[in-house]
């Protein structure tokens, strides 16, 4: 039972990781209709925004300190931070700890103008192109990308905290009557979860309570005719874009602190970020929130050791198992909308 | 129910003169689909309020025509000049063309798939200067509104050729595109068309009529255009086409 | 007793009643015609009965065979084919092979593993989707995309691909919709020709009366969902009731 | 002949040709030129190039035709590694059973998710081949250990069976080889400063390969093609005129599977080795991104795409800054490190990012592929030559040509 | 110039590759791509340091420090050495690929490199089979030089079964023998190698072992593995994973705050057996105080890590990495093995190194066993640090365990089912 009731509150927080990430692709791919394989690597931008801001923040200047000696046995040099050093170690020293929050507001501007540029200069001469052809641009890009990043970052994963305040877990247990340390549950993670919530909730109702979303579903099925309703669809679909990748940095950044940035996470997130918008059904945002979370939930309880001794290797294919049986029973996935990128 | 709809004012391009000079005019347009050549120099005039019938065999380029005249990107339109109330829409996109005032009903109606009847409806009355409200459209159009909450691609194919007409009013439109608008449509209804053609014209906007029942096109318009191979064969009045016994046989084969 | 039999079938689509109770019987070697205002059901008619919809009660059958659960391509290979209200071609193929499908259907069936001859080397049918072409009077366009026709061109081609199957019975959703005069005079000639040469049944749903008049041996009139008379052409063109709901005042030509 | 037409059969000549003479064409630079960098001939890379042709072209026949873009191909690729390498292991290391028996078991895993995929289409399609290929890498490089060994790969061992050819008596491993004849043996020929090596291996994989393109192109003309082709436009009209289109799809889908259990014998053959990494999602897309880049639904175009990308990916990725230095060392230093640094930006490390810029520039440059741009050329050498050219009329010759564009 | 065609066989040359004219190539076969290639840019790093050291420039880096003194600085033989690179992308068929270009296309008598063990393996096969010498990377697997251990390939790099040797005294010492263990293991065979040592290990003074759960490759978030562990009776994590893994799993472990919690009245204490010090920095101060083993470190401060240190410090500006060590050495016994050999011939080569005994690479005597061909010397166990100096002052070693302690048998179960064969000069 308790089992169950952690890997529940596990499968919420890994789902609402999925959910978010899933969120900023359907609405590119379900949404305008373009495979964009490279929606991973925008992912992966957006935690490297973290991780950009966190070396700005901690821009040092160096003094030479003759005590002590570096690896060569010449004399070290010190390093400390400008921001230290201008707002003092305290307010300083919390800035930089900071830096992950922080980078929301950093990331928001530079996905815009990252998703901007793709859209104007690359993506929008590919709308009316086949998905196969997209998905050989966008694949290109994807690496490029990621090269670029691999060359100013390294490949290595770069760590990036959470604050010093966000370490640590809450014994959700012990507030249910369990026992201590029965079922616990990071702080940061909790704060993600909230954070999806938010960001789920608001691309929802911008989509649901404005005309934006119909506009594009529309443009999405028949630009031509929207064209002669006057209506510059381009321009929406730039909005649309930048919008999405916006979502995708900001999910990127709150992870940061789960899984070290590294410069191929895009990838790895690649594939499993199109299963579940495909679960989810094309074309539908509650769809790719709602399986991002039952995939999570799945997910989490395959990995339980009695689950496990029973199918052995369950949890590796467990994602990949269920999308293929509800693909099968539900034609178009759990809500997918008819005619989206089924032929 | 026409009568009805005529008593709702309408006072939009009140301030154009009758008489003003070629209203709307296409000036040698050329237009490519891919490599073959399809709009081969088409040249007309049309004056405020007109009717004109554009006519001609399957395949002659009418429809391409009113693509490259809507600002379409397909076919390609590489040389000619597109002028309407002393606006140039060759330079425009299809969108621009569309708020400095054309509407085109498309022949295969194109609506659009996953929004409902007043779905479409609305989309055309996102952007500014919107025409007739909806609750007027469904006035000349009372089917519509019984399916007003239905995918729009399920209705019948007569259905969807009133959807695609009533978007088009539903914008405020100076020139009216109409790609065979009568199509598929029972005949009953095709006098209802008719007589909102009727209404359209006495309200000052500018229409092209194509249509392949030559008869009924012209006994509606004022002046006739016949194509051939992307080419204009003839440029008149259209009492002449149905008087003149050679012209029908000729190009129309009535 | 007609070669197709529609007894008492029912479609509704939520709310809407789309068939109501529609009987229909449709004469060996006869042409019928289904006429009516828009949204009359015309086309939900066919579509049950060539397997894109299942009415709801009712049955259908074909030459004594029950067509109601079948796949659309097994309707098809007893014998049944139709033209579409909207054309539907293989619009990334040229002309001839679209012509060349379902000449090859004819021949092999619903499914062969033809895989390694060529179709050069198939004369008869080529022959065959030829002689298709030539009598839809367009021969000229063979080596054209399907999708670059124009529209009357879509319509004639479709019509040409259906009768290349040499069916028992053809269905005809407005064939004639937005062709030519000429062209629709030359279809009109070709499907009374087809009729006598070939012995086929045709149910033919039209607006233009002018292609109804001329072919049709019996009209059945459908409003909103039920068969409101069936009868002669004749004796239609004067009926008060189909003047009112359909016809309207001015004929056409 | 051979039940082509003529321009198919000039056309079949040419890769025959070209097949025959890789060896010599693909070693173009004198050794010492310093551009023998760029030299391709060895064995494993001419391999590669044609057992990746013939993936590539069995993937076509599923995607270019009926346009079921399969993101799972890999797996069957995977498999026929697996089973060839077990036939090397149990019964002899001649690779004729091999390589049945990899066509053999790759066709029946095709059958089954093919059987089970085809019930949806477009994006569905993809996802669910997508999850069915990485459900085998998962459990290939886990699970399935026993059968696969896992990470490591399926590798021969001095202990293996090998009933057919009796015991091995020597401590070393024994060759793959066709009746005999060595897979790995090789005949050097030095001429004008350059080592060509003619190897039996590649041979081997190039006649196969050409058989392999030859069944391609008789399908491609062939009526069941034409369905294939009709299937990717309007599956809905295939039904109304009596299609069936499920055995159709089915029946391409197993023969592209087949092709690319063929290829993943082959690999086996040349290199008795099969790791799970063959079935990983990057292993599909990247015979995807073959097709696409050389031409999705012609007939060279996938080969063209497989050849280049090997060749990137092998050429490329070697050219180290030492490499670049001997080739600036004449520029002045400071001249020469900075040019230096900026082609190693793109060569050796860097080798992905001229793979991606070759990805975005070919697509939004040449829609149609690689073919599209030797069409490009053809067409522009045809204007040059006759000044004034009219509009090309198509021609009325009896044969309809099943292609929009030329090959 | 051009001379008439000559035809040969590959059969004319005495071995694969012989080296013909004044030069020999060697190839440097490493990730640039992937999850491992920095560690790849790093082995690099060293290669070209020790072709320099080789070919007579540069400091001699530990040339000077090392006990055979056959090398003089004259390249190998007296031919000067040149190198090629190629990207393993840490695929076994992308690594043989390479490799096998550099055999076939540029005539390389001599494969080295790789991060990965399926990829050593994999390398290691084909080197067997294309008859040129192997000398593996980083590769921890027992496997490498257990059951598919070949007689073409060398191991420089310490195994699974030496780290737990190693491991396990210290972690008695620290954290007693009552304690119950829970395995977090990479599910595949370098995990499964590793879990199995450790478990033995730890067994062996007592430990209990609660559960072993097995995590995919590349899982990214570990938190549903990780969530159960403090209920399950554990209070030692055990964390077979490496790379990003290691990362990944140390990072989610240190955030649901196992290392703040009490279990059985004991601090909860983390262990990653296998550390690089590439890949700690990716977990940043989350490795501060936890245990592991690695194969070399830069702050050791016997002559030879000194000189390597300052020799590739002052030319890269960093310190080297465990990884940069091995491939340096490597590098530099395959030469000495050559010179002392008198041939380039795989068999000549295998014979010099086998039962081989040097000092002066930096861990202490080191032997390269003639039956397996894995290489004995001193393991280091070594701690996160609190309070790092710099960017690369991470780890901080706690014990030198002595190659001895962690020698095993050669025919250790763990090491069984393998045959080292014949070696293979190829043509
Ligand atoms: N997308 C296209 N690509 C290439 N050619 C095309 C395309 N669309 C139409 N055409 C060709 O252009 C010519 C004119 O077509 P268009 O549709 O304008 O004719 P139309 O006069 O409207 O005929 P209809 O009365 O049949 O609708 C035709 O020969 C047609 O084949
Ligand atoms: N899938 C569907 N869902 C909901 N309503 C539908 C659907 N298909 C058809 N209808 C409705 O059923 C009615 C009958 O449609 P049908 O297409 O049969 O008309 P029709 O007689 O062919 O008309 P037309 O002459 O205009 O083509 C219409 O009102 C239409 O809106
Ligand atoms: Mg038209
Ligand atoms: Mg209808």
């Amino acid at each position: 039972m308790d089992g169950i009731l952690l890997q529940i509150l596990n499968g919420l927080d890994k789902g609402s990781a999925y959910a978010l990430i899933a969120l900023g692709l359907t609405l590119i791919f379900g949404t305008l209709g373009v495979v964009n394989f490279a929606h991973g690597a925008i992912f992966m931008i957006g935690a490297f925004c973290a991780v950009t801001l966190s070396r700005l923040l901690s821009l040092s200047f160096e003094t030479v300190d003759p005590t002590k000696t570096d690896f060569l046995g010449n004399p070290a040099t010190i390093k400390t931070p400008y921001v230290e050093a201008w707002f003092g170690p305290e307010f300083g020293g919390a800035l930089i700890d900071w830096a992950v929050p922080l980078a929301i507001l950093f990331s928001i501007p530079v996905m815009i103008v990252v998703g901007y540029v793709m859209e104007r200069g690359l993506i929008k001469h590919f709308y009316k192109r086949p998905h196969a052809d997209q998905i050989l641009v966008t694949f290109g890009l994807a690496i490029v990308l990621q090269e670029v990043i691999k060359y100013f970052y390294g490949a290595n994963p770069i760590s990036t905290p959470a604050p010093e305040v966000f370490i640590g877990s809450f014994d959700f247990g012990m507030m249910l009557g369990f026992d201590p340390n029965v079922i616990i549950y990071p702080y940061w993670r909790l704060v993600y979860f909230l954070f999806a919530a938010v960001i789920i909730g608001a691309v929802f109702s911008f989509l649901r309570f404005t005309t934006f979303g119909m506009v594009v579903r529309a443009g999405m099925a028949d630009r031509e005719t929207v064209g002669l309703l006057g209506i510059d669809i381009d321009r929406r679909f730039t909005i649309m874009f930048g919008l999405a990748a916006a979502v995708a940095g900001m999910a990127g950044v709150m992870y940061a602190p789960i899984l070290s940035p590294n410069y191929h996470m895009g990838m790895d997130f690649l594939v499993l970020s199109f299963v579940v918008v495909v679960v989810g059904g094309m074309g539908s945002l509650p769809g790719a929130v709602a399986a991002g979370f039952l995939l999570g939930i799945l997910e989490s309880f395959a990995s339980m050791n009695e689950v496990k001794s029973i199918l052995p290797g369950i949890d590796q294919i467990v994602i990949y198992l269920v999308a293929i049986i509800i693909l099968l029973t539900r034609p178009r996935g759990l809500m997918g909308k008819r005619g989206v990128m089924e032929e | 129910m026409a009568e009805k709809v005529l008593d709702i004012p309408k006072n939009i391009n009140a301030n154009h003169a009758e008489t003003a000079p070629a209203y709307f005019s296409v000036w040698d347009l050329h237009a490519y689909y891919g490599e073959s050549y399809i709009v081969q120099g088409i040249s007309f005039n049309i004056h405020e309020g007109e009717i004109l019938a554009l006519l001609g065999r399957n395949g002659a380029g009418k429809t391409s025509t009113l693509r490259a005249i809507a600002r379409l990107d397909d076919p390609m339109v590489t040389r000619g000049e597109i002028w309407l109330d002393h606006q140039h829409l060759h330079t425009m996109k299809s969108h621009e063309a569309a708020i400095a005032g054309l509407g085109l009903v498309p022949e295969d109606r194109r609506i659009i798939p996953g929004l409902t009847v007043e779905e479409n409806l609305q989309l055309a009355q996102i952007v500014e200067p919107v025409g007739w409200s909806l609750d007027r459209i469904y006035e000349l159009f009372p089917r519509l509104k019984e399916r007003r909450k239905q995918e729009g691609v399920t209705l019948s194919g007569g259905e969807q050729q009133m959807l695609s007409i009533a978007r088009a009013l539903a914008r405020d439109i100076k020139v009216l595109l109409l790609d065979e608008p009568y199509e598929g449509l029972a005949p009953v209804i095709v006098d209802e068309i008719e007589k909102t053609l009727r209404i359209i014209k006495a309200q000052g906007i500018t229409t092209i009529l194509v249509e392949q029942n030559a008869v009924r096109a012209l006994n509606l318009a004022d002046r006739a255009v016949i194509l051939d191979t992307g080419t204009v064969v003839y440029d008149g009045s259209a009492k002449e086409v149905l008087e003149n016994e050679t012209l029908r046989a000729e190009y129309l084969a009535i | 007793m007609g070669i197709l039999e529609v007894k008492n079938i029912n479609k509704r689509f939520g709310g809407l009643q789309a068939l109501g109770d529609v009987n229909l019987s449709v004469k060996e070697n006869s042409v019928h015609a289904i006429i009516g205002p828009n949204g009359a059901g015309k086309s939900t008619l066919l579509n049950c009965l060539v397997g894109k919809l299942m009415p709801d009660t009712g049955s259908v059958t074909f030459d004594g065979q029950s067509l109601l659960g079948r796949k659309p391509h097994e309707i098809n290979q007893l014998g049944i084919s139709r033209v579409f209200q909207t054309p539907e071609i293989f619009g990334d193929l040229t002309v001839m092979e679209n012509v060349l499908i379902p000449c090859f259907a004819k021949r092999d069936g619903a499914f062969r593993l033809n895989a390694l001859t060529s179709i050069a080397q198939e004369p008869d049918v080529r022959a065959k989707a030829e002689q298709m072409l030539i009598d839809v009077n367009m021969i000229d366009k063979r080596h054209m995309q399907g999708s670059s026709l124009s529209r009357g061109d879509k319509r004639r081609l479709e019509m040409a691909m259906c009768l290349a199957q040499d069916p028992r019975l053809l269905l005809l959703d407005e064939p004639t919709a937005g062709m030519a005069r000429a062209d629709t005079n030359n279809t009109i000639d070709l499907l009374k020709e087809i009729h006598e040469k070939r012995d086929i049944t045709m149910a033919i749903i039209e607006h233009d009366m002018h292609v109804v008049f001329s072919l049709a041996d019996r009209i059945t009139v459908l409003a909103q969902g039920t068969p409101l008379v069936e009868d002669t052409p004749d004796n239609i063109k004067g009926h008060p009731k189909v003047k009112e709901a359909y016809l309207g005042e001015t004929q056409q030509v | 002949m051979l039940g082509l037409n003529k321009k198919d059969a000039t056309f079949l000549l040419i890769v025959v040709l070209l097949t025959l003479f890789t060896p010599i064409i693909m070693q173009p630079f004198a050794a010492n030129s310093g551009l023998d960098q760029f030299n391709g001939g060895y064995p494993d890379l001419m391999q590669k190039v044609a057992i990746f042709g013939i993936f590539a072209v069995g993937f076509n026949i599923l995607f270019g035709l009926t346009g079921y873009l399969s993101f799972g191909h890999a797996a069957f690729l995977g498999v026929g590694s697996y089973a060839a390498v077990w036939m090397f292991k149990l019964l002899t290391m001649n690779v004729i059973p091999a390589i049945l028996l990899a066509m053999v078991v790759s066709g029946l895993l095709a059958v089954v998710i093919g059987f089970i995929s085809l019930r949806r289409s477009g994006i569905y399609f993809s996802i669910l081949t997508l999850a069915f290929a990485q459900m085998c890498y998962k459990l290939a490089y886990s699970v399935l250990t026993p059968i696969t060994n896992g990470e490591t790969g399926l590798q021969l061992a001095l202990s293996d069976p090998r009933i057919l050819d009796g015991t091995n008596e020597s401590a070393s491993l024994p060759v793959t080889n066709i009746f005999g004849l060595a897979m790995n043996s090789s005949y050097k020929v030095e001429a004008l400063n350059r080592v060509f090596t003619f190897n039996v291996g590649f041979y081997f994989c190039g006649i196969v390969a050409i058989l392999a393109f030859y069944i391609a192109i008789r399908l491609f003309r062939s009526p069941f093609g034409m369905m294939l082709r009709a299937v990717k436009t309007n599956q809905q009209r295939m039904n109304y005129m009596g299609l069936n289109t499920r055995p159709y799809t089915l029946a391409a889908f197993v023969i592209s599977g087949m092709y690319a259990g063929l290829a993943g014998g082959l690999l086996a053959a040349m290199d008795p080795l099969a790791g799970a990494d063959r079935m990983l999602w990057t292993a599909s897309g990247e015979v995807v991104i073959m097709t696409i880049l050389g031409g999705a639904g012609t007939l060279m175009g996938p080969v063209l795409g497989a050849g280049v990308i090997k060749y990137l990916e092998n050429i490329f990725s070697k050219i180290n800054e030492s490499v670049l230095h001997s080739w600036f060392h004449w520029l002045p230093d400071g001249l020469e490190h900075a040019v230096v640094w900026v082609f190693a930006r793109f060569t050796g490390e860097g080798w992905h990012l001229t793979l991606g810029l070759t990805f975005m520039l070919v697509v939004t440059f040449l829609p149609g592929g690689l073919v599209e741009g030797t069409r490009r050329i053809k067409s522009l050498m045809a204007r040059l030559r006759r000044p004034k050219a009219g509009r090309t009329e198509p021609k009325a010759d009896d044969q309809p040509s099943p292609f929009k564009k030329p090959l | 110039g051009l001379a008439l065609p000559t035809i040969f066989t590959s059969g004319a040359a005495a071995f694969t590759n012989e080296p013909m004219g004044g030069t020999v190539t060697l190839g440097f076969n490493v990730p640039q791509s992937g999850a491992y290639a920095d560690e790849g840019a790093d082995e690099l790093r060293a290669y070209e340091l020790a072709v320099e050291h080789l070919n007579g420039e540069g400091d001699g880096g530990m040339l000077n420090t090392f006990s055979s003194k056959v090398l003089e600085g004259n390249g190998i033989l007296g031919k000067k050495v040149q190198y090629v690179t190629g990207d393993t992308q840490t695929k076994s068929d992308a690594a043989r690929a390479s490799a096998k270009s550099m055999i076939e296309k540029d005539g390389a008598v001599m494969i080295t490199g790789g991060s990965s063990s399926g990829v050593a393996i994999a390398v290691q096969g084909l080197c067997q089979e294309a008859g040129v010498i192997f000398m593996a990377g980083l590769t921890h697997s027992n496997d490498t030089t257990g059951k598919d251990k070949k007689a073409n390939g060398f191991r420089h790099f310490f195994n699974a079964y030496m780290s737990a040797a190693a491991l396990a005294p210290v972690l008695k010492n620290l954290y007693g023998t009552d304690r119950t263990a829970y395995h977090l293991t990479a599910d595949y065979s370098w995990g499964w190698t590793q879990e199995e040592s450790i478990a033995a290990a730890t067994e062996a003074m007592g430990w209990k072992t609660a559960e072993k759960v097995r995590t995919p490759l590349g899982a990214g978030d570990f938190s549903s593995y990780i969530a159960p562990v403090l209920n399950s009776g554990a209070d030692v994590l055990v964390l077979n994973h490496y790379g990003g893994d290691m990362v990944n799993s140390l990072t989610n472990a240190v955030q649901f705050g196992l290392r703040d919690k009490q279990v059985n009245g004991k601090n909860f204490e983390i262990v990653v057996p296998l550390y690089s010090r590439l890949m700690a920095r990716g977990a940043g101060k989350n490795v501060a105080g936890i245990h592991g083993s690695t194969n070399w470190h830069w702050s050791l401060q016997d002559d030879a890590s000194k000189a390597f240190v300052k020799s590739f410090g002052t030319k890269y500006g960093f310190p080297p990495s465990q990884a940069a060590h091995t491939v340096y050495c490597q590098t530099l016994l395959y030469a000495d093995a050559v010179a002392r050999g008198g041939s380039f011939n795989p068999c000549a080569v295998a014979e010099a190194l086998e039962g081989f005994e040097f000092d002066g690479l930096g861990n202490g005597k080191t032997l390269y066993r003639a039956e397996d061909h894995q290489c004995f010397k001193d393991v280091l166990v070594v701690r996160g640090k609190e309070n790092p100096e710099s960017e690369f002052d991470l780890l901080e070693v706690v014990e030198v365990t002595p190659a001895a302690q962690v020698t095993y048998d050669a025919d250790h179960p763990m090491f069984a089912g393998g045959a080292l064969g014949d070696c293979n000069p190829g043509a």
